[in-house]
């Protein structure tokens, strides 16, 4: 398959691009609920819009109703969420908890999806347990109860758990801490009796949960896919949320470095613009030069996502930590290029650098994923 | 060095006797820091306590002369002081561009009746003072300021904008360059001070993406300074800025010392294993390599500052450390983000003292725009030190 | 997509019949490579019969027309045979700067008599083609050359020198830029092909620091040179010329995959293994950055590719590809020589068969001078791509 | 005590300097030595001019014929040996044999230190088993034989193995090979019986060898220290080495960027110089800044070593791994700066970007350094 748009997918981008720019824009988004104290840290309204342009339900098949795509046009939303930092719970809703769902009994799927399809439901996943992603240990349990179970532990960083109608909850059903077996996928309701959520906001004005499960009671019909045989599932979940956050980082690089690029041309010093240093522009052609080949790395992996390929773990990894590192040089670059202004609240720039510094840490860090790569490459 | 020994021991009882247990802990938060000035108001009975007792002693300043409000000490004498109030973690009994930016200033090309009048203000802390520098359209380019004095024969009307004055909606007094001759760029700019009390200064603070504000835009809408209130001579402003701004490279390399020289690694593991983690095998040895620049660094610092006091330092050497010692600090903080996990991200909990982290790693990022920028620094290096031909 | 498959199945028959076991290993060394021309010698009956057969096939150009001596395979099939012949690790049965270079520039601004004359003897691997584009004096200022042509009617006489000829002292004939008028920097340059035995060509080889002579200085002293021996148009050499620096830095990009864009660190381990070691682990986690610049730049090359097949790519691109692809390629061999240790320092042991390790890596750093260097590079893609204003 | 040279040790760089410039030069001695296929890779007329100097005296106790100075003035001798690329066995002789043999027995010292006071002997130093360098792990063994020992294994990048009178090997008197004990240093005459070596010439024409140690018989009075008690000697020697080259290497760092500055002002491209080119300028610059930062750490290092102070292992890991990268750079951006002709063999440039090959792995690369950095640091 060739590594570039064809042609339906580049009409979704175009209407992505559209929509993102007018609906999603810094302005009426991200600084609205950001500067009104939202407790979401996103419009509802909004979300909705997203379901009747059809996106939250790309991953979701066609059977449920959805458009039945794959990570490549999940993707091409997410960078354009990316480049106008669009706060919105599509990652977790629409590709995370979609991508479970997807694995799950009919009865959960109908339970949930329809919600999803039309933006009235948000979804979150909680997955650590600590300050840094190491999904390999998972210590909360989920002992036998009557026909159901009972959870117990302590999740961290739930990205829009506070304003989720369900959460997926890893849990161990068996074995130890760090056993790969044993793991169990649950879909917790926000008001199961038990849980709590300690809500905080984070650098990029977006919301999660410290969350507590105090002996949680579900029933069996809250397991997703097999009792124990939750970690494939989690994996595959995994991936695709991480394909996402790599998809929405190179938007955000390409949007910090076109504003960059764009000021570079009209900022005067010393008589010049200073896009006219040539130390300024060896370091944006150093820069493009990243972006683009974070993005080829970015798609390559959805395309073997896709095609559930072997070797799309790997390129996975490859891509979350190429665009962490290249996102992170757009953004201290833009910050840098802007002077003095750049450290400004009125500017747009700073914005573009605490969104990636949020994503960056989410689903696994540069460092997670550089090890990643080289445990699945054999050393 | 017998009496080195000696002034050891009497500073060391001096300290034990006037610098209250309160006193003697790191600075947390702004509110830990005493800046003086007209409307000052003390944290709490142990900073004014503290205070009083370095006024007395000379000790706000205590490099300065007597004459001025110091306590005239030697620089072995001033690095013991140094060492013995880091050891018992002493906060600074007052902070102060007055004592960090315009003092030097003044001792250098100052009249023995300003320094008399305005560091003894500095050192007793009675005023407080901003600094007056970049304009909106001047940063980098610092000598292409427009904010003109017109010469109205005893005094000055001052009219125009600058940016990036640190404080300026809590100082009493600004020190500022000012346009007075617009034909020539560099013998054009005279340094003046002035009252912000005085009618037509307006300040308005920038919020920054920290969330924080501590720098003002301020503007001068016929305002007028007496004629005697510039420090060098009318239209030589340019002389001080510069000294001074050598000054200011050198004081935000880090070349001192304390966080900006030492390594991480150590203090990242165990914060690590206070979230009942480890350090990822990659930030691990990430950490590593920061580690040794950073104590590479730290050893610079040290020979810079033995060299300065000798004379042996190249002039342009400031800039190489306020570059690199920046760009450290910007990567530190990175790297202590990365440790902290989505624990650092939070922005106004209470487990981040209200996302000190966060905003902390945010502030870095004007390390290397202040003062300066770091390209700026990278032409004067090649120039002054490398002499490579002028673009 | 049934004719591909039938077309695969045949190749593999094919290859399965005509390429010979020896041909089907890596090539070790410079000897393991046929160039062709006058002088070539085979090494070996396999590489002859193997290099016989793919003439007889159009299989050292299988992408070029059967009327020149190719196969005239479409993109896909030509893909199918590259898969099929990396499959068996098979040799290039001829390796030619005119199948690179000269060919491309052929097909493009070539007459029919000159693709039926010239491009039919590279595909035979009957002449063999140097380069003269750099002059001493002119290195990234490319266009600055010097050597001229005085036009004496019906052919020219060339006076001048090139420098970086690739094995100018094996080449039949070279491909060369000429000023034929003084007066335009630009259009008054003619892209001439001519004989290397005509009197006055004559060749230096030049020692690099790998230890190896691949170029040469090439001095032309009253060189004659027939009217008709040039390629596009007289004084636009330079349109030739340009077009052919974006296909070689497309090739020096290793952007068509190979070595330059695969992950090392697991044939890092298994060599450390080999030596009874391990990896140092700050090692391996260099390793593993190094890996993932290298596998997303082996995406991005394939995704160039796609592009450029359908003219979706920017025309700079491969500007963007050399830079990368050059830049990544020196640091392979850096890491390279980190993980082989004391061992890989050796400059002409048999165990390294003759510096292997070391020469490959001095090798490398040509790359990102060669073709256009890093330098110029960025700067083509900050104007072309990134429309910065110029400087 | 301040980081700068005193009145002595700034007169002992400028002899230093005067002298290698002029007697060390890298067309009468590396090229000269390499271009006649020298099997030395040095010469022995120039060695000897360093004993007349007192240079390979510089730390032998005043006690035992020399000027018992310390690692900043072996250091000054370096850089100057780094700038001019001079060959000699300096830093194995004079540094490291000469380190562990003021720790030897009066009989050792009486045999070994005359010689190379006067630059007659040349001593070596066999550590390295395998091609990297692991001295925590010692395989090669010494059992006790008569009143003697009896020494077996392989020894690999013995720096002038086989031009050397003595070469100090380390070998394990008890224990196994990875422990920290039992590990002795023994004085080994180049003409024991047993002792083979195979001569390799490296990239930077200096000659070391793979040695062979087959039942090679010593006696007791070979023993350098105690038996079993050679780890504190080795880690001495080792230090010592280390920021011997460390400093040598900050010497080939200057070397290179002196060049390539000079050059950057006289090349022509484009109708300018190319030193004119900011983004040229900016990389001069910041090569300038990390070069003077590498000397401060080196010297930083040499006088802990000097005051025997406890941190002094940890700053010497820092300055090697510090100079690495450093000089790494300034000889990489030497050539590329340099253009084609810094290809050639004609120009020095690329010489220096040999020899920093040879001495970045000499003693523990940046790798090596970087992870005891990590772990004398206790992480």
């Amino acid at each position: 398959m060739p590594l570039y748009y064809d042609d339906d997918q580049t009409m979704l981008a175009d209407s992505a691009s559209q929509f993102m720019a007018e609906e999603g824009a810094i302005k009426t988004q991200l600084r609205h609920w950001r500067d009104t104290g939202c407790k979401d840290g996103f419009g509802h309204e909004l979300w909705k819009q997203f379901g009747e342009m059809g996106f939250t339900g790309i991953l979701v098949s066609e059977d449920d109703g959805g458009l039945g795509m794959g990570h490549v046009e999940a993707g091409i939303v997410l960078e354009e969420i990316g480049r106008n930092l669009t706060p919105s719970p599509f990652l977790t809703s629409s590709v995370l908890a979609a991508t479970a769902l997807g694995r799950a009994s009919d009865d959960l799927r109908g339970r949930y999806l329809p919600g999803l399809l039309t933006g009235e439901s948000v979804f979150a996943v909680a997955i650590d347990e600590g300050a840094k992603h190491r999904p390999e240990r998972i210590a909360t349990r989920a002992e036998k109860s009557g026909n159901g179970f009972k959870l117990s532990g302590k999740k961290d960083f739930v990205i829009h758990g506070a304003s989720a109608d369900m959460i997926i909850v890893a849990a161990r059903t068996s074995g130890s801490d760090d056993d790969a077996e044993g793991v169990t996928l649950f879909a917790v309701p926000r008001d199961a009796a038990g849980l709590s959520q300690d809500a905080v906001k984070l650098v990029d004005s977006s919301i999660a949960t410290h969350m507590v499960l105090d002996g949680v009671e579900l029933d069996g019909g809250a397991v997703i896919g097999e009792v124990d045989g939750g970690r494939e599932i989690l994996e595959r979940m995994l991936n695709a949320g991480r394909i996402g956050a790599a998809a929405e980082g190179v938007g955000v690089a390409r949007g910090a470095m076109d504003m960059t690029v764009d000021y570079l041309k009209q900022r005067k010093q010393f008589g010049k613009l200073i896009g006219e240093f040539q130390a300024l522009q060896h370091r944006a052609a150093h820069l493009y030069s990243e972006v683009e080949i974070s993005r080829a790395a970015v798609i390559k992996a959805q395309q073997l996502l896709d095609a559930d390929a072997p070797s799309a773990a790997l390129m996975v990894s490859v891509a979350k930590a190429k665009v962490g590192q290249t996102a992170g040089l757009a953004v201290r670059e833009g910050v840098q290029m802007h002077g003095g202004i750049g450290m400004t609240d009125e500017y747009d720039i700073g914005l573009y650098m605490k969104r990636d510094r949020a994503l960056q840490e989410f689903l696994g860090d540069v460092y997670y994923h550089a090890e990643r790569v080289a445990q699945i490459s054999g050393y | 060095m017998a009496d080195l020994e000696t002034f050891r021991s009497e500073t060391r009882t001096w300290l034990e006797a006037n610098c209250p247990e309160e006193m003697r802990q790191p600075v947390r938060d702004e509110e830990d820091v005493y800046w003086g000035g007209r409307n000052a108001k003390f944290k709490s009975e142990a900073q004014k306590s503290w205070f009083e007792a370095c006024v007395a002693k000379g000790y706000t300043v205590p490099a300065w002369p007597k004459a001025y409000g110091g306590a005239g000490l030697e620089p072995a004498e001033a690095k013991i002081l140094r060492e013995e109030m880091a050891r018992i973690n002493a906060r600074p009994p007052l902070s102060s561009f007055g004592i960090w930016m315009l003092g030097p200033a003044l001792l250098k090309f100052g009249t023995e009746e300003q320094k008399v009048h305005y560091l003894g203000e500095i050192a007793r802390g009675e005023i407080r003072w901003c600094q007056g520098y970049s304009e909106p359209g001047s940063g980098s380019d610092l000598v292409s300021m427009q904010t003109f004095g017109e010469d109205k024969g005893d005094h000055w009307v001052v009219n125009g904008q600058k940016i990036w004055t640190s404080y300026a909606d809590e100082a009493d007094w600004i020190f500022c360059l000012v346009r007075t001759d617009k034909a020539d760029k560099y013998q054009g700019i005279t340094f003046m001070l002035f009252d912000m009390a005085t009618p037509g200064v307006s300040t308005k603070p920038i919020l920054l993406i920290s969330g924080n504000s501590p720098f003002c835009e301020t503007f001068f809408d016929d305002v007028k300074v007496p004629k005697e209130q510039h420090v060098g001579e009318i239209n030589r402003g340019w002389d001080v800025a510069k000294y001074l701004l050598g000054h200011e490279r050198e004081m935000i390399s880090g070349a001192g010392g304390g966080d900006r020289t030492s390594a991480i690694g150590v203090a990242m593991l165990r914060q690590a294993a206070k979230e009942g983690g480890d350090l990822d095998p990659m930030l691990r040895a990430e950490l590593a390599m920061f580690d040794i620049d950073a104590l590479a660094y730290g050893a610079m610092g040290e020979k810079f500052l033995d060299e300065i006091k000798v004379g042996k330092a190249h002039p342009a050497q400031p800039n190489m450390m306020k570059y690199v010692g920046t760009e450290l600090n910007k990567r530190r903080h990175e790297l202590m983000m990365s440790a902290g996990g989505s624990r650092s991200l939070e922005w106004d909990s209470e487990e981040t003292s209200g996302g000190k982290p966060s905003r902390g790693w945010l502030r870095t990022k004007a390390n290397s725009i202040e003062g300066g920028t770091s390209e700026v620094m990278l032409n004067v290096i090649a120039k002054r030190i490398l002499d490579l031909p002028g673009a």
